[in-house]
């Protein structure tokens, strides 16, 4: 595990930090999806946390140990795309 | 490992509040619907908190699997009752 | 060694990732936020993945992490194009 | 420090899931909810990704991302209006409010009181002292096909039937205009990884974090993404085929239970030397049908000629049900 010799407890003392700092630079991001004004400066926000959830599960793929989450990036990272192709296309015969 | 299962609980039941608040109080489908499902994100949250073990530890299969089958059940019934809002909005129209 | 580079790879990767939250919170229209995104999106994860790389050992993971990267790439590129495009022809709609 | 660390990332994970849940809940706006439930579909992705357990971020990432967000969007459009102003009486609201805040108040000390005279014994040992003989190395796995398969059975039933019901009251919704080229040339490329990587998930679920549900969602999210770059070829299903492949997975798992209970006397108990190859096929059959179930919940109705009726013919039958069960 992480936490045997000194350097990997340091290691994971930084990618910690790194974490937080991720869940603050989305916390920054979400900022715009509750200002908006219009549809799609709220969706730039769901991109954003797309991205970041992905940054996110690499490094806490790491700190945890469970490979399986490079699974779950991959998955978000694939699927990312068909949430914007459903707003864009879902509204375009709205009105 | 006490504190997070707290916290995530805790952070459970606040999204089964709110969601169970706004399910009462809105009267469309939709965002009634959204509400529910955030009610029921809350209960998941209370399962799994309650299923971690520590960073070293691995967590309890049974609860995860119990809210597997909930994700999908959810996506389906939430699927049912937009079909049910549509077949409802389409009679009223006539 | 390889510690100090990974942390090196992940940090500065969050700078972009920063530098493209606080963009899309300060910038003043969807198009320059969407452009404040893509920064995040692709040297911000780039760098993040390089990093992670550098820290996971196994090879098959560095693979599946390198087609994360690739793929947050083409998402990216293919959902800004659309989120802008529906964008432009909603308010053509409306003027 | 460690642990300091790891409980500021808690602590602001959960504040902001609550003002996301707390926004989409109050807003005015249903675009407006929906966009906000779709962001707390990926930050409960991350969140069940730092409870360690990634089977469920698995199926959150699949099921938040790619298909909640397309039915919910999709949905949308069936509303004329969209906005939604709550006009409960000032007592009433204030008596939800009080009676929800009662409510959460009694659940806390429930879970305080839970968590701390908790003894340790976990359902996880008795799991793992079962696993080798369940024939699949992954626990969740394990759970819910082999120790459980009752519940995943009937859960499979409560799905079928949700979209039967869905299937029972509309026809499909009308199609969208014509897609940009670029989206349906990233289609071509993007369907065919989808279809792979559900594959991936489904035969990796016997070792590690994947399974039937996960792989059935991915499939549903290739045919979805399929239908909305594609609109026009919405109809390229064969109806018969579909109504196989929607049944096939509930009709496998019964058969084999029923076979397993003609040689071991209990309803799907496996005999432990074929358990792994009996859980991969229910599994495959499963995910077919789970996908297929999506997609046929998503498109939101019958798709055009699913019975031998026309639409106006069906139309007229609900009318006079309806007439008649009112005079009635």
């Amino acid at each position: 595990m992480m936490s045997g010799g000194a350097s990997t407890s340091i290691l994971t003392i930084a990618l910690l930090i790194a974490l937080n700092l991720l869940l603050l630079s989305l916390l920054i991001g979400l900022f715009r999806a509750w200002l908006g004004p219009s549809v799609e400066d709220r969706f730039t926000a769901v991109l954003l946390i797309g991205t970041g959830g992905v940054a996110m599960l690499l490094i806490l793929s790491i700190l945890l140990q469970i490979t399986a989450l490079y699974d779950v990036a991959l998955v978000l990272a694939l699927l990312a795309v068909v949430g914007t192709v459903a707003l864009t296309q879902s509204e375009s015969n709205h009105d | 490992m006490i504190s997070e299962q707290l916290l995530y609980s805790l952070a459970g039941i606040g999204l089964f509040g709110i969601g169970l608040r706004a399910t009462l109080l809105h009267h469309m489908l939709l965002p009634r619907l959204l509400a529910l499902n955030v009610c029921g994100a809350g209960v998941f949250l209370i399962f799994i908190a309650i299923a971690y073990g520590g960073v070293e530890i691995m967590a309890d299969p049974v609860p995860h699997a119990l809210v597997l089958t909930g994700i999908v059940v959810a996506v389906s019934a939430t699927a049912m009752a937009l079909a049910l809002g549509r077949r409802l909005e389409a009679l009223n129209d006539e | 060694m390889t510690d100090t580079l990974a942390m090196l790879a992940i940090f500065s990767g969050l700078f972009f990732f920063f530098s493209g939250s606080i963009g899309l919170l300060r910038l003043p229209d969807l198009f320059s936020r969407l452009h404040a995104l893509a920064k995040a999106d692709n040297v911000g994860l780039a760098l993040i993945a390089l990093g992670v790389i550098i820290l996971e050992p196994a090879l098959i993971n560095d693979i599946k992490i390198v087609i994360i990267w690739l793929l947050v790439m083409a998402a990216s590129a293919i959902s800004s194009h659309l989120v802008a495009r529906h964008a432009l022809r909603e308010n053509r709609n409306d003027d | 420090m460690i642990e300091l660390l790891w409980s500021i990332f808690d602590i602001t994970l959960v504040l902001i899931l609550l003002a996301l849940a707390w926004t989409t809940c109050s807003t005015q706006d249903v675009m407006r909810a929906v966009t906000l439930f779709i962001a707390m579909g990926l930050l409960l992705a991350i969140v069940w990704a730092r409870l360690k357990a990634p089977d469920l971020a698995l199926a959150e990432a699949v099921i938040g991302a790619g298909i909640s967000g397309a039915l919910l969007l999709s949905a949308i459009r069936d509303y004329p209006s969209t906005s939604m102003v709550t006009h409960r009486s000032r007592l009433t609201e204030g008596i939800i409010n009080s009676l929800t805040l009662a409510l959460m108040i009694l659940m806390s000390w429930a879970a305080w009181h839970g968590l701390n005279m908790s003894d340790g014994v976990r359902l996880s040992e008795q799991v793992n002292s079962q696993l080798p003989v369940s024939g699949v190395s992954n626990p969740v796995t394990a759970v819910l096909l082999n120790f459980r398969a009752y519940d995943t059975l009937l859960e499979l039933a409560v799905v079928l039937t949700a979209v039967l019901t869905v299937l029972t009251l509309n026809e499909k919704r009308a199609d969208h205009e014509a897609s940009s080229p670029l989206l349906q040339g990233m289609t071509r490329w993007l369907v065919p990884l989808l279809v792979v990587t559900s594959g991936y998930l489904l035969w990796v679920g016997a070792h590690a974090p994947g399974g039937a549900f996960q792989a059935g969602a991915m499939l549903a999210a290739a045919m979805i993404l399929l239908q909305l770059a594609y609109p026009s070829r919405r109809q390229a299903f064969n109806n018969h085929l579909l109504k196989i492949l929607l049944v096939i997975g509930i009709l496998t798992f019964m058969l084999v239970g029923l076979w397993m209970m003609s040689l071991n006397d209990d309803f799907l108990a496996f005999t432990p030397a074929w358990a792994g190859t009996l859980i991969l096929i229910i599994e495959a059959a499963a995910t077919v049908s789970i996908a297929t179930a999506l997609t046929l919940a998503y498109i939101g109705g019958r798709p055009i000629g699913w019975e031998g009726v026309g639409r106006e013919d069906t139309h007229r039958t609900n009318r006079s049900i309806i007439e008649n069960g009112g005079a009635e």
